[in-house]
């Protein structure tokens, strides 16, 4: 399977998903510079983590304004898959490619420390390799990670399966203090209608290898592997957000 | 615009001396011109040119096989670490700009220092930061503290670096005078070491980054003066707004243009922007430089040339090009969309010649100006103060009283300076770059080296070499230099030594920050003169270098100087990843020892003197710090780094700020933080065996700061094995047994304390949390 | 010509930082304080003589394609002559 | 009755939002932009009948105190009668 990692000015997780999917998964993969505008060959995108545009303005405003974004429209209506980890979360729903918005953390505070995700459907492109329930214990570090989205949206998202990952206790409840922004129903990370999109805000790449003492977020690169390699596909029409 | 005649008064309001003066005029052979006196006046600041210090700094050693790039060389210094892999590290402090602005002080200060390391051709892989601020009980003092670390939060997560350990004291002698140092690593190939020297006749001189503006305008000077209140009234016109976003661009970009080649120099214009950058370059490379400021981007409109030379505008970096390969350089600059410009060329005359609007308005020797400034020897006399301090004697202060231990441990664990700093560190991205092995919360922080941690390669050449494991580590106390400055200088390079040395590493160097007050005053030069040559003693006796630093003098508010403030940020490396050792306890039924020196030279305060528990509970700064043997040092960590190569050694943890029972509850509740077994394991402590100890006061038993200890965790089984072939000048002793929920603690049998270890949890980990929301 | 732009967010979405000020205020005696709202200002300095209204409406487009986000934020726009 | 606070980085203080912002602008083709600005907007409202003065007086206090940092910032406050 092949993946591109995109790097807009500014992004700095760009070589974390690198190093992982390379070295850590065993998949081939090679950046993609935000002033091309075409993927290349590609299986999968990754919109990595970082400070795109240095935030300016809102986290992910200015990225999504980028060349390479519209490549990555074409390719998600296409079905491909795309992850958006952390500020790649945010230029994705700030394209529409994601519903919702990300809003500065309760605490205004940027927080980085280590969460528990629980799975909340095992059925995803972003999730086989898990079962529902599964808890993932991985870092965050954000200053604008408060998933935020309207009534309406929020029960589409529901109805549709769209929530992927929350934020809960070890135990994998989700109450309050397990909350470390603020997200509206501590949700994590969601995925688009068709389910070939998905974005979160906490780092998986960041908990994929023994030496850093936890290997459970390497479960999401492991599940596009295997959706890949079911042959599964989505179909392109039922793609768009 | 009409030129300033100069005046006996604007010299003065330079900050330069009447015989300075005269040595200018030598130097130019005629009066110089009013840019020429701001040149020559920043560039013989303190913070440019250490006059005061320079002669005292000669005694640190600088030099290890490992040392490529040494001390006061280049902008940082460099060591090998094997496998054609190198580090570049150095510390750097912002205090005055982080009083007057706390956000955008602490952040330039961070851009600064990651600049420093760029420029060697190093790409930052990691940061720390070493912070003093008054009590937290003072809303200014919160206001601060707030801002400095969401500055130091904001450039390092933006620029992408992970801050990864550091330490914060609260103290009230820096009650209106932060101390914000900030520390950053990078990693390179030895063959990538670039060089701050304008080489190269006739090679083009450019300018990138973002327009100059009036940004920090004397700001060299200004960290040179006393911090009066009407000073910081006076600069606040000049402050430098960071742009770590940019930095992040410039710093990619240069890795990728000296790839290339085509770069013959490059140096980052930090303090004294434009006029710093130009002359140590030129000086360096014993050649001259000529710049046309009318070609500098400019930010505001109308700059005079003084302004324009003094500028601290930030994320601006001066690159020597070779002549002919400016079209890769323009290349590299346009893939970043950064702004640069051609500013002027290398010359062979040895001066540095600017020209405005076609006129030259600076004239001067490179190297004369750079190197020439002159040097003071200052007056020194011991502090009356120590008199007073030393009067005293432990017998004037109640003991602890047996049921005042509960209460006791608690307070400690609470106390500012030694609750957990999760409320800092958690601001702080310290997990980019998939490198940090060991987190902030145990004693040193381990980053890893591997490929992408290295800048790139001409061509996309790849390299393989064995992924590095470096530990790192800020210490330093105030209070035990302010009691004893020899002692002071001595225990903060001894501490930060034998923190890497708990955590499994071997300290390879150290790079220092001096915080003093006024040299002028002979008893705070007397500080600063005996700090250092505890410093170098100690470092000559580790047989580590000094691979560089910086000096911030003149810290004080209006309420008189701050604790003399030596803090030294040491790096160590790991034979083998097998050997990092965390300090929060592993597992149930394991047994802690205290490892220790045999014997102990004497201390009438035992361990008491500038202790955190003697200023917490008795709100005293007296008597002196326990002395730290370095011969017994060393074989401690010899001792505990050789248990820990082989095998046996499951947590590690050196006993400082708070004594032996709170480095033991420390090992308990930390535990919280450990990324693959998040938990709290109590312990049954039983300081009956404490041998030195024994028969001693229970405060200092409990709380005394005796050097050279470190207490490990290991197996019951390897205790034999330990105690078999201990070393002469050590000891081991059997001081508990790890297990249970609760802490509980017996002296020669008899109970007499218990602790629940969700509550202890608690109050160390939301103390700092709890005075920052009130 | 000068653009002015104020974007605040919508009434719906939690503000944290509103939120803060006005405990602030609270806590220095400020009394009778119903809401507040943390927004954000822009201000474009435009030179060159340009109709207004198409300054107007493009100001208008930039503002809708990314200087706000129309999920959290409402804005209005003025068009300063100069 | 609202107070309407508009917070702005000094003119001699650098703004790289502004900068940013401006060079997206005129990415998208937007000409003949000389500067942009990034700065805060803060609403406050305020119950109960008061003088407006009397108001006028209290937030500009505040805002000196705490709502701005005058090191590098300026701010214009109108107070709008309800
Ligand atoms: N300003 C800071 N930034 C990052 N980490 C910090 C900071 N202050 C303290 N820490 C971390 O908290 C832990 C405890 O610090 P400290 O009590 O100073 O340790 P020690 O006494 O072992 O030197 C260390 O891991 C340290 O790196
Ligand atoms: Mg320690």
């Amino acid at each position: 399977m092949k993946f591109v990692v995109l790097q807009f000015p500014g992004s700095n997780c760009d070589q974390d998903c690198f190093h992982v999917i390379r070295n850590v998964l065993g998949c081939s993969v090679s950046y993609v510079w935000h002033k091309d505008t075409s993927l290349g060959e590609t299986d999968a995108v990754i919109v990595p983590g970082g400070f795109s545009y240095g935030d300016y303005l809102r986290s992910g405003a200015i990225a999504k304004c980028s060349p390479v974004m519209s490549a990555v429209h074409d390719f998600a209506s296409q079905g491909g898959l795309v992850l958006g980890i952390c500020n790649g979360f945010q230029i994705l729903t700030e394209t529409g490619l994601l519903p919702g918005a990300l809003v500065r953390n309760r605490d205004l505070q940027f927080v980085c420390e280590h969460v528990y995700l629980r799975v909340e459907q095992e059925s995803s492109a972003f999730t086989g390799a898990s079962r529902t329930g599964d808890l993932i214990r991985c870092p965050i570090a954000h200053m604008d990670g408060c998933y935020y989205i309207d009534s309406d949206g929020l029960r589409e998202l529901r109805a549709n399966n769209q929530v992927l990952w929350t934020y809960t206790d070890r135990d994998g409840a989700a109450t309050p203090a397990s909350n470390p922004n603020g997200s509206i129903h501590n949700i994590a990370g969601v995925c688009n209608r068709a389910g070939n999109v998905a974005g979160l805000m906490p780092h998986p790449e960041r908990a994929a290898e023994d030496i850093l003492g936890e290997e459970s977020g390497l479960a999401v690169f492991k599940s596009m592997l295997a959706f890949h390699q079911s042959g599964k596909a989505f179909n392109a029409a039922s793609s768009a957000s | 615009m009409t030129e300033p005649t100069i005046t006996p008064e604007i010299v003065r309001k330079h900050g330069l001396t009447d015989e300075e003066y005269r040595q200018i005029q030598q130097i130019l052979g005629r009066e110089p011109n009013i840019t020429e006196l701001g040149i020559f006046s920043v560039m013989w600041s303190e913070h440019c040119s250490y006059k005061n210090t320079r002669k005292l700094l000669k005694s640190f050693p600088t030099r290890s096989e490992r040392v490529l790039v040494a001390a006061g060389e280049e902008n940082a210094g460099i060591l090998d670490i094997g496998d054609g892999v190198a580090i570049a590290f150095k510390i750097e402090s912002h205090n005055h700009p982080s009083a007057v602005e706390p956000f955008q002080g602490a952040a330039t200060g961070v851009g600064g220092i990651l600049r420093d390391i760029f420029t060697m051709g190093a790409r930052p892989i990691c940061a720390m930061n070493s912070l003093r601020f008054g009590s937290l009980d003072s809303a200014e003092v919160r206001r601060l503290f707030r801002g400095v670390v969401s500055g130091i939060a904001h450039y390092g997560n933006c620029f992408g670096v992970p801050t990864i350990a550091g330490e914060v004291c609260f103290d009230r002698s820096y009650e209106g005078n932060p101390l914000v140092n900030a520390f950053a690593l990078g990693a390179l190939y030895t063959d990538q070491i670039a060089r701050g020297a304008a080489r190269g006749v006739g090679n083009p001189v450019f300018y990138v980054g973002p327009a100059t503006g009036r940004d920090g305008l004397a700001g060299a000077a200004f960290a040179s003066q006393d911090l009066t209140e009407e000073s910081a009234e006076q600069q606040r016109g000049a402050v430098q707004v960071g742009d770590p976003f940019m930095e992040k661009l410039v710093m990619e970009a240069c890795l990728e243009l000296l790839a290339t080649g085509a770069v013959a120099g490059i140096q980052d214009m930090g303090a004294a922007g434009l006029t710093c950058s130009t002359c140590e370059t030129a000086s360096r490379a014993g050649t001259g430089i000529e710049i046309e400021l009318d070609l500098v981007p400019q930010r505001a409109p109308g700059m005079s040339s003084y302004e324009i030379m003094l500028s601290e505008s930030q994320e601006r970096m001066l690159i020597i090009v070779h002549k002919g390969r400016e079209e890769e350089v323009r290349k590299v600059f346009e893939k970043w969309d950064l702004p640069w410009s051609r500013v002027g060329e290398v010359t062979d005359t040895g001066q540095m010649v600017v020209r405005h609007h076609g006129e030259i308005v600076a004239d001067i020797s490179a190297c004369r100006l750079a190197d020439e400034a002159p040097l003071y020897d200052r007056e020194s006399r011991e502090p009356e103060y120590l008199t007073k301090t030393r009067s005293l004697s432990v017998d004037q202060i109640p003991d602890l009283k047996p049921d005042e231990i509960g209460g006791a441990l608690e307070a400690c664990l609470a106390w500012p300076t030694i609750a957990s700093k999760n409320w800092v560190y958690r601001q702080y991205d310290h997990m980019v770059r998939n490198g940090s092995v060991v987190l902030p919360g145990s004693d040193a922080a381990v980053i890893r080296i591997k490929q992408d941690s290295m800048p790139v390669l001409p061509n996309g050449e790849v390299r393989d070499f064995p992924e590095k494991f470096v530990a790192m580590t800020v210490d330093g106390n105030g209070i035990y230099t302010y009691l004893d400055p020899y002692e002071g200088g001595k225990i903060a390079v001894a501490e930060a030594v034998r923190n890497i040395a708990a955590s499994g590493a071997t300290a390879i160097g150290v790079t220092d920050n001096l915080n003093f007050g006024n040299p002028h005053n002979p008893e705070l030069f007397f500080q600063l003169e005996q700090a250092i040559a505890g410093m170098s003693e100690a470092c000559r006796h580790f047989g580590i270098p000094v691979t560089g630093g910086n000096v911030s003098l003149y810290n004080q508010s209006p309420n008189g100087a701050i604790d003399p403030t030596p803090v030294v940020g040491a790096v160590g490396i790991f034979e083998s990843r097998d050997h990092i050792v965390t300090q929060w306890l592993k597992k149930e039924g394991n047994v802690l020892i205290l490892v220790e020196p045999s014997e102990w030279d004497a201390d009438p305060w035992f361990g008491l003197g500038g202790a955190a528990f003697t200023l917490m509970r008795h709100r005293i700064k007296a008597g002196r710090p326990s002395p730290c043997n370095l011969d017994r040092e060393s074989l401690v960590h010899r001792a505990v780094r050789q248990w820990i190569a082989d095998g046996l050694v499951q947590a590690s943890h050196d006993c400082s700020d708070g004594g032996l029972l709170v480095a033991v509850a420390e090992m308990a509740v930390s535990g919280m933080v450990a990324r693959n077994h998040p938990q709290l394991l109590g312990v049954s402590l039983d300081l009956n065996s404490a041998g030195a100890t024994s028969g001693l006061r229970t405060d200092s038993l409990l709380f005394g700061e005796l050097q050279s200890r470190i207490i490990i965790e290991v197996a019951p089984d390897a205790v034999e094995q330990l105690t078999d072939g201990i070393p002469a000048g050590v000891v081991s002793r059997r001081i508990g047994v790890v297990g249970g929920g609760r802490l509980d603690l017996s002296i020669d049998t008899s109970h007499v304390a218990s602790w629940d270890l969700n509550s202890l949890h608690h109050r160390w980990w939301n103390a700092i949390a709890e005075k920052m929301d009130a | 010509m000068k653009a002015r732009i104020i974007i605040t967010p919508k009434k719906a979405v939690f503000d944290p930082q509103g939120k803060t000020v006005q405990n602030t205020l609270e806590h220095f005696g400020h009394q009778g304080i119903s809401a507040v709202h943390v927004g954000k200002f822009l201000e474009v300095e435009i030179s060159g003589e340009e109709d207004i209204e198409a300054v107007r409406a493009r100001m208008d487009e930039a503002c809708r394609r990314f200087l706000t986000n129309p999920v959290i934020e409402d804005y209005t726009l003025d068009i300063i002559p100069s």
